[in-house]
């Protein structure tokens, strides 16, 4: 009765391989199935090879697969690339007058979506007639596709809104007529589920919406575009000052001032641009400055591979900045933890006066799932202020835990000086050796505090038992962070189906590191395995330097891909 | 003494004795007493130099920041806070070395802030190297051959940018650079006023007397809206220099398109005004929860 | 044909079929061939954009380096081979964007390099976002509610900073073009030529049509060696749109310097020039040790 | 008869502190005497409270002394700072008419060093009257002295040179006169040692010429700019081209331009300047671009000490620039160490196409010592060049040891292409994943090659005996890098001296990590101290990360002061 299918639809850059997932997506969403879909796509905005991978199911799905049941091809390069990943029993959907097919099988589904489109008015309606056999292959309702279509056009006028609900129920019709006996298989909407459909960028950007951000400063780079654009849109709204900056060094500078001025400052990045923030950053340490970094990685070094996926600058970002201050590091698994990390994001660096950095990565940004709705009343954003300043105010008070009393501009008569230099407490240039002992020591007291907050692992599958029991059992205990989190869960939800005794831990934060945590989760694992999407095992590098525990093999992956649960299981 | 000049700042000063900086910085004190406003009103932002010196030597809000990068949190604050009068105290290596590329930017977004550079044409704070704007031929430890970039106009580089308010002062006239500082925090706008220094340590060449020699006042009969004519002055330089406005033009701040799209100048409300007190206050927390329904809005769009 | 246009590249394009990128493309082949030139003697030198991708679509030497920062390495392989003929093929973004401040010091140390800007008003490669020279008012994902920065002007720029040859183009051109980069590549010095290119995915205001209905030709009514009137020339832009050379001077440029100093271009004297074979060679250790006599007089200073 | 005599001169910026010193380091060193010299100044050009510690001793000196023997006082207020530093019996020589002195002892030597310089002609003579005296009291022959004048102020003409013997005549005579049974201590010229007197940045500058620097790009920034100048200043006779940029980007990105065009090529600065080009070591690593790179280390965050020192960099260095690549990564000890150390560099970044670090902070920079001559014949300039290149010519060959062969535009009628991004052999933009695995991995297959090269740590002091073994006593063993070098080395002499059994374990080269001579060394410490400029342990954590060794005990210091050896005793 449960099922699992996977759909693939590719072509080249431009041919509109979003507008059919789009489509799709909503209506499996409403449909109350589980979705989980990832894309894949070249640095180029015309040609070139990009694909879609829609997972869907009736349990709650975590990552894609390497095979898919269904193919959308668009172009013949597409059949040719994908067409040994569909099994026996699949369908692969192109188009017969566009597409070449060298000796098609039963698996090939042909439908003239051309000249469908044609027939529906305008062959930019392709896409739809695709959509709509899709829909009708999966045997699901068209009715809230053309709710989505409706929805959707609105903006563009009555005949658009027309001729995409003609194509759709021209594709759907299509399929039905002249496949009517490809039956597929049984997907069951489940109507009652309420789920909500967002990508990663979105859950980060509205996390920073419901963590107060007030202001963005950035500059467009792949693949952190989407959460500047996502809070951008939502600028005038929410009263948010968003600016496109000229570049990184600006990007982080300015939020730095609005920090100053008072306001919860944020901006996004990836490689390149963090590096040029690497000077800003090191400012905030000294400032004791709150602002929320957000870093998508791609591979690297330098330009790399500009659309791809990698975990690459974790320990470049440990470390990132001259001089020493403590900092946040976060790097959620999953867009709800992605968007409740966001908000202690903005909390958490308002409190203790450091940068936080949300660490996420390419296949994190663009990978849509259905989650269950955040609950909202979960959400605090909270700020932290004096309600008194001394006389005169001391910015850089020495406190026991560290942090001192921050007001901003006209929040009273006083006045202020945020230093770039080591300062004394009222923020004046000094060179004492003496005062200077006291900065550090302060702003690495707050170290203590940070510790107990947000970020305590996840720990996931069969409970460890203590090795020197007497019923110790053999234990894996496969170790990630970030975006892996679906990924290894699925690994080992699949191990543990083949009885075999398995879990995952996962680090959300990894700075301050939650050693003590880690220490103790780890207790009794006979066997550790990291996974990692980098060369070097970076974070395997940190929890031997943290703890002293070292992991027993590395599962890297470096090619600019995501992990599958394939490609770990082949590797254990 | 204290209540007629509430900017005064009492403690030391840690330039070369005879330094143009402190002629500027009296310029400063001199225009922001006339302003009408409060210490706790005015933020001075500066990078690093002997220039960027100046935010301590002020009894006002500061913001000294990196070498390079003062005009970008200049913009953070002022878009953020538009209520306070925000000027930047840079140097010629800090401004247009360092951080040129913030100026093209920032004179584009016309944010309302006024830009004092104190151009000694060398870099003080770092002793002595080549500016940009040092003239061709001057020896320093790094260009041990002689200058040979030619030095950067910034004169007319604004008036190319078309910015709003475009002067060039002396140091030595702390009254009429003064006045200019005041014109240019009244202009609604970007204000770039670039203020010749000597640096009486490192450039032997343009001293108190090869500018006191040159410089000459611009008088009513030049008209600085005329953009071509103020380029052309704008390429005087040598035996002869105008000081004064040489260009004035005027177009929609940053400031006015936030108001535009109704992007409310924000203290967070959350906060209320904080009092002074003998203690010590201790932080704590404040909701700052956006609008919830607002929110839950977003929810449902997904 | 191989013999004739030796710069010829085979390979496949990543642009957008329609873009101008391919017309500036064909435009820079047209000059290097007229050049006298064997590929292993050019450089093409970029950042990173749409625009940036061409010194891989040009068979010769490319150095493909950081978004922004192109004139930094081409200032480097310049002024160390001075034999090279070194073009930089960039983007709007590129070179005033995230560039900004190196085209400011390039242009000063007037380096002999070419710098062909395709300014397509827009950011191409990242799908969109405003540029330095977008139109004011133009929508996009990042700013939702229309540009309000004002446009960056490179030819009032450049004629402020005095750059030896200051052109402008429209890609449709090609032949117009290519005389142009020709003429740049001839100047002695820096050359900036900044090349309309419609952007036909993005940029949905200054399309082909657009620009052809405004852009025209300078005559030789025109004299651009007149400074002044370059800069008036230069705020033209609206119902029309001047191409051709808007500006030149000359002034001694960074090469001419390294000669007076006698700093001598330098290929490493002790690596001879190396064979092409079938097989790769490995590499082996060549001394490149200075006159040791002269390193031991150092020793003696100290 | 041995001897070990501290001095300092004490005053403001623009007294003249240095030329005092100039005078008297070089006619120390004429001498054949061993001296070691810091200079502790703040960031200003004038006035302020900076002094000059010169160590004198017949005997190699390695470090300096918080107290001192003879007090040279410029101001009053270095008379109040450091008078309590002057033990019984050492001596305090300052002017009576400019500087007051309450009840003074019979340490006090006043000099009118104003009114002497006045008779010999010019009130700024007075620095070389101060000079005359010291070396009246150190009872030193004035020969040297004048042999330098003369040498000095060769440029300046006859009537300077003349003003300037008359007024060391003037200071000479009046100690001499008015203080003849000042009976001092015992100083023995030692003629037949033949010495160079050099300070950090030299030994650095002159490596880089002798190691062949064709091309040096850079941004003022102290302490950096002292190598920048002194190679910039025989740039014309060494044909190097040396360009001072618009900021650290430019300057980073200039040097791989011109190692791009086959260029030894290096650059120097200092943290901010080192995190604004993060990205362009991130460029090196994927271009294979050979460039040095010299980080002369103050204490950040942000401008932090801009004038002091620390060692805080070193982490970051190792993971500075996004992605992932290898790095050489140097931190020379003492100044002999330096110079030979920055040819190794410009070789081995050579040889393996990797950036080379050299960190070195303000100590280190503005240090002067004696050293015996360096061994120039021990010195090799090695470039790797291919003889032969294949059709079409592959840049990034993949090889077995990782490196491929590099050849320059122009060497041959070839072409290439250098990319930022992930690169095919022939260096064009490709996104497969499969060249990309392999690209990742020749890149760090060069790690085995370079962890053989250049760089064993240093080990001085007892050895130790493995702790299984009979004998086997406590040991203790004081781990430290970088210019720490001489003060840990007079530390294990100085416990030595007492009986105590220790030894020093100085790293030069920290990446790639001399793992196993770590580990092979360390075995039988029975305690472990590191000693490190920072407050985080860096060095620490790096050990204990690559070997899981971890040091019983950290001595640090983040105060922007360097070690000396009194304080280290103190905390053991
Ligand atoms: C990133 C960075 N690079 C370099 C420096 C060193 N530095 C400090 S001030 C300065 C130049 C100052 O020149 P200018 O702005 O003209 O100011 P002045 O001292 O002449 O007033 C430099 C190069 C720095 N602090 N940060
Ligand atoms: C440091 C850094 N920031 C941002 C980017 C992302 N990025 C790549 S190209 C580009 C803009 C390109 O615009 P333009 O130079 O006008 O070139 P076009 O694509 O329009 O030809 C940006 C922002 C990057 N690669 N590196
Ligand atoms: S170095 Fe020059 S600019 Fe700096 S304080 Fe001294 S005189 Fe003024
Ligand atoms: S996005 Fe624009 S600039 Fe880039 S290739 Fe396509 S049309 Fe050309
Ligand atoms: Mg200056
Ligand atoms: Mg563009």
């Amino acid at each position: 009765m449960s099922f699992d299918i996977s759909i693939k639809i590719a072509g080249q850059a431009g041919q509109g391989i979003q507008s059919i997932a789009e489509i799709l997506l909503k209506v499996l969403k409403l449909n109350g199935l589980h979705v989980f879909a990832y894309q894949d796509y070249m640095s180029r905005v015309r040609g070139g090879h990009n694909f879609m991978q829609v997972r869907i199911s009736d349990s709650p799905v975590y990552s894609i697969k390497e095979d898919c049941n269904i193919l959308v091809a668009l172009d013949t390069n597409s059949v040719d690339v994908h067409r040994n990943e569909v099994p026996k029993g699949g369908a692969i959907i192109y188009d017969p007058h566009s597409t070449m097919v060298d000796s098609p099988d039963n698996r090939f589904i042909p439908i003239p979506m051309n000249n469908l489109a044609k027939e529906a008015g305008s062959p930019v309606l392709s896409n739809t007639i695709s959509a709509g056999s899709i829909l009708a292959l999966l045997d699901i309702d068209k009715m809230d596709a053309e709710e989505f279509i409706k929805k959707q056009f609105a903006k563009k006028g009555e005949e658009v809104i027309g001729k995409n609900l003609k194509a759709l129920a021209k594709g759907y019709a299509y399929f039905l007529e002249n496949f009517r006996n490809w039956k597929f298989t049984d997907i069951k909407a489940q109507k009652k589920n309420k789920t909500i459909l967002i990508n990663g960028s979105e859950a980060v950007g509205f996390g920073a919406i419901a963590g107060g951000c007030q202001f963005i400063a950035a500059y467009p780079m792949s693949p952190s575009t989407g959460v500047f654009t996502y809070i951008t849109g939502k600028a005038k709204e929410f009263n948010i000052i968003s600016e496109q900056a000229e570049d990184e060094i600006a990007a982080i500078n300015m939020a730095l001032g609005a920090s100053f001025a008072g306001a919860r400052a944020m901006t996004t990045t990836s490689g390149g641009g963090l590096s040029l923030m690497a000077e800003g950053l090191s400012l905030a340490g000294v400032m004791e400055a709150p602002v929320v970094v957000v870093n998508a990685q791609r591979p690297g070094p330098a330009t790399g591979l500009a659309t791809r996926t990698g975990q690459e600058d974790l320990e470049y970002v440990l470390h990132i900045g001259h001089g020493e201050f403590p900092r946040f590091i976060f790097a959620p698994g999953h867009h709800e933890e992605a968007f409740f990390t966001t908000i202690h994001a903005f909390n958490l660096s308002d409190k203790y006066q450091v940068p936080a950095f949300i660490l996420i990565d390419q296949y994190f940004a663009d990978t849509y799932a259905t989650e269950k709705e955040f609950d909202l009343n979960k959400v605090k954003a909270i700020s932290y202020q004096p309600s008194v300043v001394s006389t005169p105010y001391l910015r850089y008070k020495i406190t026991k835990d560290g942090v001192s009393p921050r007001a901003y501009p006209m929040q009273g008569d006083f006045t202020f000086i945020a230093d770039s230099h080591e300062h004394t407490e009222n923020g004046h240039i000094t060179e004492d050796g003496e005062v200077r002992n006291k900065m550090v020591e302060k702003r690495f007291r707050k170290l203590k505090g940070m510790q107990k907050e947000f970020g305590k692992p996840t720990y996931y599958g069969d409970k460890l038992v203590p090795s020197g029991s007497e019923k110790g059992k053999a234990k894996t205990v496969f170790i990630t962070w970030g975006s892996n989190y679906g990924v290894v869960r699925e690994t080992v939800d699949c191990l543990k189906k083949q009885k075999r005794s398995v879990a995952m831990l996962h680090f959300n934060r990894i700075y301050p590191f939650p050693r003590k945590e880690a220490v103790s989760l780890l207790k009794g694992a006979k066997e550790i395995i990291t996974v990692e999407n980098n060369y070097q095992g970076q974070f395997g590098n940190i929890l031997k330097a943290e703890t002293g525990i070292e992991a027993d093999r590395k599962i890297l992956k470096y090619d600019g891909r995501p992990f599958t649960v394939e490609y770990i299981l082949k590797r254990i | 003494m204290e209540n007629t000049n509430p900017f005064h700042y009492e403690g030391e000063l840690s330039w070369c004795p005879g330094c143009g900086d402190f002629q500027i910085l009296k310029s400063v004190e001199k225009t922001l007493t006339s302003l009408n406003k409060k210490p706790s009103e005015v933020v001075l932002v500066s990078g690093i130099g002997q220039a960027a010196k100046l935010p301590h030597y002020i009894h006002a809000n500061g913001f000294n920041g990196l070498h390079g990068r003062a005009l970008p949190p200049a913009f953070g604050i002022k878009a953020f806070n538009r209520d306070l009068t925000v000027l930047v105290t840079t140097g010629d290596g800090d401004c247009y070395g360092e951080g040129g590329n913030h100026l093209i930017h920032a004179i584009r977004r016309n944010i309302d802030i006024t830009v004092i550079v104190h151009n000694n044409q060398v870099y003080g704070l770092t002793k002595g190297q080549a500016s940009p704007t040092s003239e061709v031929g001057m020896v320093t430890k790094t260009q041990p051959y002689g200058v040979v970039s030619l030095p950067f106009n910034p004169i007319a580089f604004a008036i190319a940018m078309d910015t709003p308010f475009v002067a060039r002062s002396y140091s030595k006239e702390i009254d009429f650079t003064a006045e200019l500082i005041r014109q240019g925090v009244e202009t609604k706008g970007f204000a770039l006023i670039d203020i010749l220094q000597p640096c009486v340590s490192f450039n032997k060449i343009n001293t108190y007397q090869w500018y006191s020699q040159r410089v000459y006042k611009l008088d009513n009969t030049y008209d600085p809206t005329n953009r071509v004519k103020a380029f052309e002055k704008s390429l005087e330089w040598g035996d002869k220099i105008p000081i004064g406005v040489i260009y004035r033009s005027q177009r929609q701040t940053y400031d006015e398109t936030l108001d535009r799209l109704g992007i409310k100048p924000q203290i967070n409300p959350a906060h209320n005004l904080i009092q002074r007190g003998s203690s010590q206050g201790v932080m704590c927390g404040v909701n700052t929860l956006p609008d919830l329904s607002k929110v839950k809005s977003l929810l449902s769009e997904f």
